[in-house]
């Protein structure tokens, strides 16, 4: 029973939900927006077990006084504050939660994190792009061209190379996705399907329970 | 033979420096590194350009900030330009995010000229409602609009009392994050009362718009910062401006950035085959 | 040189240089904004999932609404997500623990029939119908000979994923060419984004040096 | 191949129709009204079709909807080359009149009105049938394969260099006594790409339990917190070990991509993991972490299939597993008989996928031949919405 009860569970969703897909009926289309809601709030459950979970994390490091404790205190406070804010305030446009704290201190956040990316396309590209085989090699010259083909100098060194670039981008970097494309959709099908025949039952543990 | 292996592990943190200082430079010193000004780019300047002194052009300001890096440097670029040819500036926009865009141009552009509010730059705001808008505009743009943005009547405003209607305006300049945007402004004004409209556009959203280039209805077009960096060289070319040039130098840290990276690479290589050979 | 007076844009200076300094090394200043970063945005996170989710899809119609404004059948309805949430918590109690695999196996079963036709519509049709080559083609001829060469790359570039048989003889061969197909698409995919990426580091530097230096304009 | 198209190109060349000026002519009402229940929704909603008049085209379109109680009204304008309109304003089961009439200038001229027409919902959208039909013969494909497996024929797969790593690379970590981390992706349990990686993370979870190695798995989604957490207790059970699963190797971080990004950093830098993985989905983070981890000179293998992430996890890491063999991993370790069936059905899938394009292809090119012009309705079996 506690294996066949979810199991049971995971079937009738997972058949439910494709018969949905293929009836347009009102009836239908509420039971889809009807269980949307429902993963939802069972989000919201499980976000209440994930942020006890950090919680836990963080006291525990500084009851162990473990190295680094202090920085768990902001976590702590930062976390509580801004719930505080929040959900007293409210979440609307022009509220503190919005104005304050998400234009000020998440946005720049944020794009910091975003921006550090540019650094590490070319420690990346440093580190790896080399001709080592002929694949490295192929991967190098694509990126080479592109790169050189999207800003003006690119037009400045060879007319063409905007051109070229493009071509790159809309023949051989299509057919390759396409393919790409086809691979992750088997495989995505072939694993939610043994999800829901129960073939892949990780989740439920292996016990003969 | 050291040196090509000190290459091969040099430290990233000097790949972050140079990095950084090459993409920071231009920022503060725009180089206009190959930006050469294409057609679609040129059409607009051309068009304004050929206007006579004392006439109006209407840039309608239909962006929010999210989209300012790309497009406001068009909206700052088109204002120089008239204003260095004593054309008048009428600013209004379609969208209620981009009224903070619009009045920081108004405040900061025209006093770079001597240019003065009310007299050479009137600044109408926002209104709800696109098509009415538009074509509101075509019958009286009082009627839509009885004040300005800070609230004078129309009627008190010098530069107002030659403009009544949009067939007084020869050209507008639509800068658009999406809809509403030129699409509007080629629909009703350009059909209706033979407005010249040229658009500033996103990068994103530039390809739809090439449709209405061919056909003539858009009377050039910026597209993307590219965009604004190609009309910014236009107008410090002709001597029109001295102003720093936003969209230029952000070219110039990308083209820079990316040479940089390719630079990095090509080295990178050649230290590998080099300790590789001597390797082997 | 203008220093912005503004206090809020000093804070979002100072995270802004907090966060660049981890290119650096891990240091205190990294920790600190990394330590706050985490914290807000469970705030937020907590917030909006309250505001946007739990009040009015459950606590509201379920606990505040009066049954003349909320049906018992409608009620009945929010039961079910109420009960499953709450088997999240039988994980501290040992006897029951296992009754948390209720609401696991719910969205686990949701998610996958929810993707199996979505993938048939987009990832296979769509992309099929986009492959097949059609009489357009012999317009010009270099978009006739894109298009085989797009055609010869689709079907190389699958025959990559092939597992079930050793990839040997004309396979081999196919599949290698597939290879060629998959590292130009990386590598071109690599260079088009670099662009995306310095805008916004570019962006970030526009921050500092014009809203918090006031060097640029 | 060559000669065919050669064939195909000479067939092509047919003389273009004779391009006739149109005549300028007066405003003729628009003819052909054809209103009908739009199919294939769930109802609430009539299509209106007509066709221009033979005069003048017309400045633009006005639909005008009679409903039962004398209700007539100018329901929407249209411009003159769309030539339908959806009214979506209609009521189930009311029965329509529609007229169209044609504008321009100071002139209105209307059409005949259309037969009356009510709307309804469908139970069935007939206009996914190609999507059921693929579905069905999948499902059939990877049943039987699974079938046949369990009838313990022993099946083949390829090498996948990633995967064979992952032995390696647990026994690493143990050696150096460093922990691995494993990032489950950012996605949700609705990425499918997600309850992959979760399966994976059961087989690794059970070689690091046989190992002894520690074992550091940050999560960005609540759901696929819980159920990691479970998976990975469940695997130390079955490897044996119950006891040495610790609570709180499986953390929640936060549901900001970015946070998490930065927590993560903070946590490679500071555990200096001797392996990595980075398996599920992944958006523009995907660098961020690839870089820094490298830095710290763990092993990384990473594997997702989200495409544009994917260059850059194969510029940084060691071994990245590309699309679909993210999804065939779990098969790969675990070995089980019934998952190495699956992958034998999702390959003759692929067979069909390219048989059909390649057969439908060159029925489509065929159809350039006047007479066999009727092939170039396949294009429209493909078609879904």
């Amino acid at each position: 029973m506690k294996r066949s009860i979810p199991l049971a569970i995971c079937l009738v969703m997972g058949v439910a939900m494709m018969i949905q897909f293929f009836i347009p009926h009102p009836i239908s289309v509420g039971f889809y927006d009807l269980t949307t809601k429902w993963i939802r709030i069972v989000g919201a459950f499980a976000l209440v077990l994930g942020t006890g979970s950090l919680i836990l994390y963080h006291v525990d490091k500084l009851q162990r006084r473990r190295q680094g404790w202090y920085y768990s205190i902001v976590t702590l406070v930062a976390a509580a504050a801004t719930a505080v804010i929040g959900l007293g305030w409210g979440v609307k446009t022009g509220s503190p939660l919005q104005d304050v704290i998400f234009s000020n201190l998440l946005v720049p956040l944020n794009a910091s994190m975003f921006a550090i990316l540019a650094f590490y396309m070319a420690s990346a590209a440093y580190r790896a792009f080399r001709a080592r085989t002929r694949e490295a090699a192929l991967l190098l010259v694509a990126a080479f061209i592109v790169m050189l083909g999207m800003v003006p100098v690119g037009r400045a060194i060879w007319g063409k190379l905007p051109e070229l670039a493009e071509w790159v981008l809309s023949v051989p970097n299509m057919a390759a996705k396409r393919a790409i494309l086809f691979g992750i959709a088997l495989g995505a099908i072939a694993t939610s399907l043994k999800v829901i025949l129960g073939i892949e039952r990780g989740w439920l543990g292996g016990g003969k329970q | 033979m050291k040196f090509f292996q000190y290459l091969l592990k040099i430290d990233r943190r000097i790949i972050y420096i140079v990095m950084g200082i090459l993409v920071m430079l231009p920022l503060i010193k725009p180089l206009g590194l190959g930006v050469t000004s294409g057609p679609r780019a040129t059409a607009l300047f051309d068009a304004i350009d050929a206007l006579p002194a004392g006439k109006t052009i209407l840039i309608s300001v239909d962006f929010d900030p999210s989209s300012m890096p790309e497009l406001y440097p068009m909206l700052a670029g088109v204002m120089r330009h008239a204003f260095a040819k004593d054309l008048k500036v009428l600013l209004c926009g379609l969208w209620v995010t981009g009224v903070g865009l619009a009045d920081k141009a108004v405040t900061e552009i025209p006093p770079e000229y001597g240019k003065k509010y009310g007299e050479d730059v009137v600044y109408l705001g926002w209104k709800a409602g696109v098509d009415a808008v538009i074509l509101g505009m075509g019958e009286n743009i009082k009627n839509v609009f009885p004040a300005d943005y800070q609230g004078h009547p129309l009627d008190s405003l010098p530069m107002m009392r030659e403009i009544q209607r949009l067939r007084d305006i020869p050209i507008a300049f639509a800068i658009s994050a999406g809809t509403p945007g030129y699409q509007d402004w080629l629909l009703f004004a350009q059909s209706r009362y033979g407005m010249k409209v040229g658009a500033g556009l996103t990068a994103v959203s530039a390809a739809d718009a090439y449709p209405y280039l061919q056909s003539g209805q858009l009377t050039g077009l910026l597209a993307g910062m590219k965009g604004g960096a190609e009309y910014e060289v236009m107008v410090q070319k002709k001597g029109y401006s001295r102003a720093y040039m936003p969209a230029v130098a952000a070219m110039d840290s990308q083209s820079l950035a990316h040479v940089v990276i390719m630079i990095l690479v090509i080295v990178g290589n050649i230290a590998y085959f080099a300790t590789r050979k001597r390797g082997a | 040189m203008h220093l912005s007076n503004s206090i809020l844009t000093w804070i979002a200076a100072i995270l802004t240089i907090g966060i660049f300094s981890f290119l650096w090394k891990d240091n205190p200043f990294y920790k600190f904004c990394e330590h706050l970063f985490v914290g807000v945005s469970v705030g937020y996170s907590i917030s909006l999932t309250w505001y946007n989710a739990v009040y009015p899809d459950l606590f509201n119609p379920l606990f505040l609404q009066p049954f003349s404004a909320v049906s018992l059948g409608r009620k009945l309805l929010l039961v079910i997500p109420l009960i499953l949430g709450l088997c999240y918590f039988c994980r501290f109690i040992p006897k029951v623990s296992w009754l948390i695999r209720f609401p696991m196996a719910f969205v686990l079963g949701w998610a996958s029939g929810v993707a199996i036709p979505a993938y048939f519509q987009t990832n296979i049709l769509k992309q099929m119908q986009g492959t097949f080559l059609t009489p357009g083609i012999f317009a010009r001829w270099d978009v006739l000979l894109w298009a085989i060469i797009s055609f010869i790359g689709v079907i190389c570039s699958v025959f990559y994923f092939f597992f079930s048989k050793e990839h040997k003889g004309a396979l081999k061969v196919a599949s290698e060419t597939g290879i060629v197909f998959l590292m130009v698409g990386f590598g071109a995919s690599f260079g088009y984004t670099v662009m995306a990426r310095m805008s916004l580091l570019i962006g970030r530097f526009q921050f500092i040096l014009g809203d918090w230096l006031g060097v640029i304009k | 191949m060559i000669p065919f198209l050669i064939l195909l190109l000479a067939a092509g060349q047919v003389a273009p129709p004779a391009d006739t000026a149109p005549p300028a002519l007066q405003l003729a009402p628009p003819g052909d009204i054809r209103a009908f229940d739009t199919p294939n929704d769930a109802g609430k909603s009539i299509t209106v079709r007509w066709q221009a008049g033979p005069g003048a085209t017309p400045e633009t379109w006005l639909v005008e909807r009679t409903g039962p109680p004398e209700s007539t009204q100018v329901i929407a304008t249209t411009e003159p080359a769309d030539t339908r309109c959806l009214d979506e304003g209609a009521a189930d089961g009311t029965k329509y009149v529609y007229r169209i009439a044609a504008v321009a200038g100071k002139d209105t001229i209307w059409s005949q009105p259309s037969p009356p027409v009510a709307c309804s919902p469908q139970v069935f959208n007939t206009a996914r049938l190609n999507i059921l039909i693929a579905m069905a013969i999948f499902f059939a494909l990877v049943i039987y394969y699974i079938e046949t497996a369990k009838k313990g024929k022993s099946l083949f797969v390829r090498r996948i260099a990633g995967l064979d790593a992952v032995e390696e690379a647990v026994g690493r970590a143990t050696e150096m006594g460093k922990p691995i981390i494993y990032v489950p992706g950012l996605g949700s349990v609705a990425d499918i790409a997600t309850i992959a990686s979760l399966n994976i993370l059961g087989e690794v979870a059970k070689k690091v339990a046989q190992y002894d190695s520690a074992l550091l798995v940050p999560n960005r989604d609540a759901i696929v917190y819980t159920v990691a957490r479970e998976m990975v207790k469940e695997s130390y059970a079955k490897a044996g070990r119950p006891d040495a699963f610790k609570a709180d190797s499986v953390f929640f971080v936060t549901d900001q991509q970015f946070a998490y990004a930065a927590a993560v950093d903070g946590l490679m830098v500071r555990e200096k993991p001797a392996t990595n993985f980075f398996l599920g989905t992944f958006w523009a983070e995907s660098l961020i972490l690839a870089e820094t981890g490298a830095t710290t000179g763990a092993i990384q293998i990473a594997g997702t299939d989200s495409i544009f992430q994917l260059p850059f996890f194969i510029t940084a890491c060691d071994y990245t597993l590309i699309g679909e063999e993210l999804y065939a991993a779990s098969a790969y370790l675990s070995r089980e008989p019934l998952l190495l069936g699956s992958l034998k059905g999702q390959d003759y899938g692929k067979m069909i996928i390219l048989t059909v394009v390649i057969v439908g292809s060159a029925l489509l090119l065929l159809s350039k031949i006047p007479s066999l012009a009727f092939f170039d309705q396949i294009l429209g079996f493909f078609s879904v919405n």
